[in-house]
């Protein structure tokens, strides 16, 4: 029961911080570390899921009759490289805000935007 | 998983980065501790390497000190507690870790497993379900990389001013004379670097490997030549819209797999019907595809960096602006 | 013969086993950062290639002799590279050594511009 | 012995992020985390001969290739860093609450 359960549990704790510092730290890159650790809290849910006792790599060989779910491997493959790609495209995004604003706290761009009437595009993006 | 943990504590932006690499070979380890080995192959170059190197560039761009929030965490730690116990009591349903006849492996993965070899005739499950079984999910895949590439591209892409060059190279060739060593070992590995990727793309048949990785382990050649020679060196090797022009290629060498088995009478990315022999033909459209597939991954990641690297160094060359703000708050 | 295969690559995964958490003890207890760095460099290398010499003699066939032998190769070429530039770059940028009569402290001092 | 190496090694390891974690100075942790990947190699190599599926040697290779890159990327970035003048190095731990 313990034992059964305890990868979930782990990969929940995981989940569970990446989302605490989305929602409750400032900075704009902290807030994509804390995006980066959630993706990774469901990479790894995915791969215990897929994994079988006894089981060996996917990979056929003559002599092993038991593998691993391929499938999970799949989806998971192509979403790393999603997520770097995706998450190229967020820190593209904090770094003209950088330019745009002056900082990267979330505070400092909220007030600025209340001081001046014009609001700018890169703000609104974020 | 502690490093989880005493990254929300960190308030320096570089160690919180330097764990998030820690973070990422661990989590690799444990992918191949599971069985997953491609998984593990794509994770240890991105994750460990080139998003860490990227989040570097930005934090060397922006600041490392991050303000203490004023707003108190309470509400949002009992967001995270609700939704915490809510998803453990969700797992109280699951399957026990590792069990045989959880639901997931009962539906399709048996077919996939006890299949594939006469369908597909390749001995690496993981490819085969990749560039066959799922083509059409992949294809989405790699245009949502080629549409990330683009939006980098559109946000940070610099005008390249021909009368900075000089002074870019003369910074360049200052900093790089102390680098003696790290230059020479570099001249010996990247060469083995780039030949290790064509192995893994063509072997990806075979063993762990494919072009995803193929492609991330390509850029990251090219990443440590811009690295250690000089931005510029690099754009002289590899000018910039001809990764572009790379990136639309392998997207189009991906597509055209796919029309030119519509057109001989099948399905979409239906590879059977490209050869006269069902095997062959499968093994022709999978060959392919893993180069389209490469080539986009490894023109998107090196458009990636050159952006960012280029941004960084155009920051720096027009004085520090920003830096000056940071210090006086 | 067999008996003679396990036991030496038994012996080399032992030293280098050893070497290795000695290496790590090292990290942990050493007082500044260039002792640090040196139980690391000089640990790891030999450490990883004793390890790695001992799975070459167990391997089975060619193919992963040779893997093994790259992965030696490598790291033999990168580790004391990778060292090398962390102390050129520490010491650059004005990392002080601790020296035996000054406290520990001594080594996070503020340094002066350069 | 090869479980006990493993073992070992994943002693090696937690030692390692331990110091990644309170290291004082920035090159402590770039030290930690070098350390840690040449770990990783060894660690995934050995794996593979537990598990009896050589393939992950593969992976190995990349690791320390990646991490050579990773570590020069890391001194790129940080030696030439525009708060060089603003004593970038010393990170005194600012006093957790």
């Amino acid at each position: 029961m313990l034992m059964g359960l305890f990868n979930d549990w782990v990969v929940i704790m995981l989940m569970m911080i990446g989302l605490y510092i989305v929602i409750a730290h400032g900075n704009l890159i902290k807030k994509i570390v804390g995006l980066t650790l959630f993706q990774t809290s469901v990479f790894i849910f995915y791969i215990s899921i897929a994994n079988v006792e006894g089981g060996t790599a996917p990979i056929l060989a003559d002599d092993i009759t038991l593998y691993s779910n391929p499938l999970p491997h799949v989806l998971i493959l192509t979403a790393i490289v999603v997520g770097i790609a995706t998450t190229a495209l967020a820190l593209s995004l904090v770094v003209r805000i950088k330019e745009a604003y002056g900082t990267i706290e979330e505070e400092e761009i909220q007030r600025q935007d209340n001081q001046t009437p014009e609001v700018k595009k890169e703000g609104k993006q974020s | 998983m502690v490093v989880a943990i005493a990254i929300i504590k960190m308030k320096d932006l570089f160690a919180v980065v330097m764990l998030t690499g820690i973070y990422g070979l661990l989590s690799a380890s444990f992918f191949v501790a599971m069985d997953a080995v491609d998984v593990a192959f794509t994770e240890a170059s991105v994750g460990a390497g080139i998003s860490t190197l990227l989040m570097l560039i930005v934090i060397s761009m922006t600041g490392r000190r991050e303000k203490t929030t004023r707003h108190k965490p309470f509400p949002a730690l009992l967001i995270v507690a609700i939704t915490g116990g809510l998803l453990i009591y969700g797992t109280l349903d699951m399957p026990y870790f590792g069990s045989v006849d959880a639901p997931s492996h009962s539906h399709i993965a048996a077919r996939y497993i006890n299949d594939s070899m006469q369908e597909v005739g390749v001995p690496n499950i993981v490819t085969s379900v990749l560039a066959s079984y799922r083509a059409f999910d992949t294809f989405g895949e790699v245009i949502v990389i080629f549409t990330a590439g683009i939006g980098v591209l559109a946000l940070l892409s610099v005008t390249h001013r021909p009368e900075d060059n000089d002074k870019f190279s003369t910074i360049n060739d200052s900093m790089h004379e102390q680098h003696l060593v790290v230059r020479i070992v570099a001249k010996m590995l990247i060469p083995f670097i780039l030949l290790f990727a064509l192995y893994v793309q063509f072997h990806g048949d075979f063993g762990p490997g494919g072009g995803f990785q193929a492609g991330v382990i390509f850029a990251a050649a090219i990443i440590l030549y811009a690295m250690l020679f000089g931005l510029n060196t690099a754009r002289k090797v590899i000018n910039q819209t001809f990764i572009q022009l790379i990136a639309a290629t392998g997207v189009l060498i991906y597509a055209s797999v796919g029309v030119a088995s519509l057109l001989s009478g099948g399905n979409f990315f239906d590879y059977n019907v490209l050869s006269n022999d069902p095997i062959a033909g499968q093994h022709l459209g999978i060959l392919i595809i893993e180069w389209g597939v490469g080539c986009t991954v490894c023109s998107v990641i090196i458009i990636i960096f050159f952006n960012f690297a280029g941004r960084r160094e155009i920051q720096q060359n027009n004085g520090s602006k920003y830096d000056t703000n940071q210090d006086l708050q | 013969m067999d008996i003679v295969i396990l036991v030496s690559s038994s012996l080399c995964l032992f030293i280098g086993s050893f070497l290795c958490v000695s290496g790590g003890i090292g990290i942990l207890r050493f007082p500044d950062f260039y002792t640090r760095m040196h139980a690391v460099g000089v640990t790891d290398t030999l450490g990883a290639g004793m390890i790695l010499i001992g799975l070459m003699i167990l391997s089975p066939d060619f193919l992963v002799f040779t893997k093994l032998m790259i992965v030696l190769l490598l790291t033999l070429l990168i580790g004391p590279t990778t060292s090398h530039v962390l102390a050129k770059a520490a010491f650059h940028n004005g990392l002080k050594p601790a020296l035996n009569n000054k406290p520990l402290k001594q080594s996070k001092t503020k340094e002066p511009t350069h | 012995m090869l479980i006990a190496t493993t073992l070992a090694i994943f002693v090696a390891m937690i030692l390692a992020i331990i110091r990644g974690i309170t290291g004082p100075t920035l090159y402590d942790r770039i030290l930690a985390v070098n350390m840690f990947c040449t770990k990783t190699v060894l660690l995934i190599s050995l794996l593979g001969f537990v598990m009896g599926r050589p393939e992950f040697l593969d992976i190995a290779i990349v690791y320390a290739l990646i991490s050579f890159i990773s570590v020069i990327g890391v001194l790129r970035y940080s030696d030439t860093n525009q708060f060089k003048h603003t004593s970038a190095h010393d990170e005194l731990p600012k006093k957790e609450p």
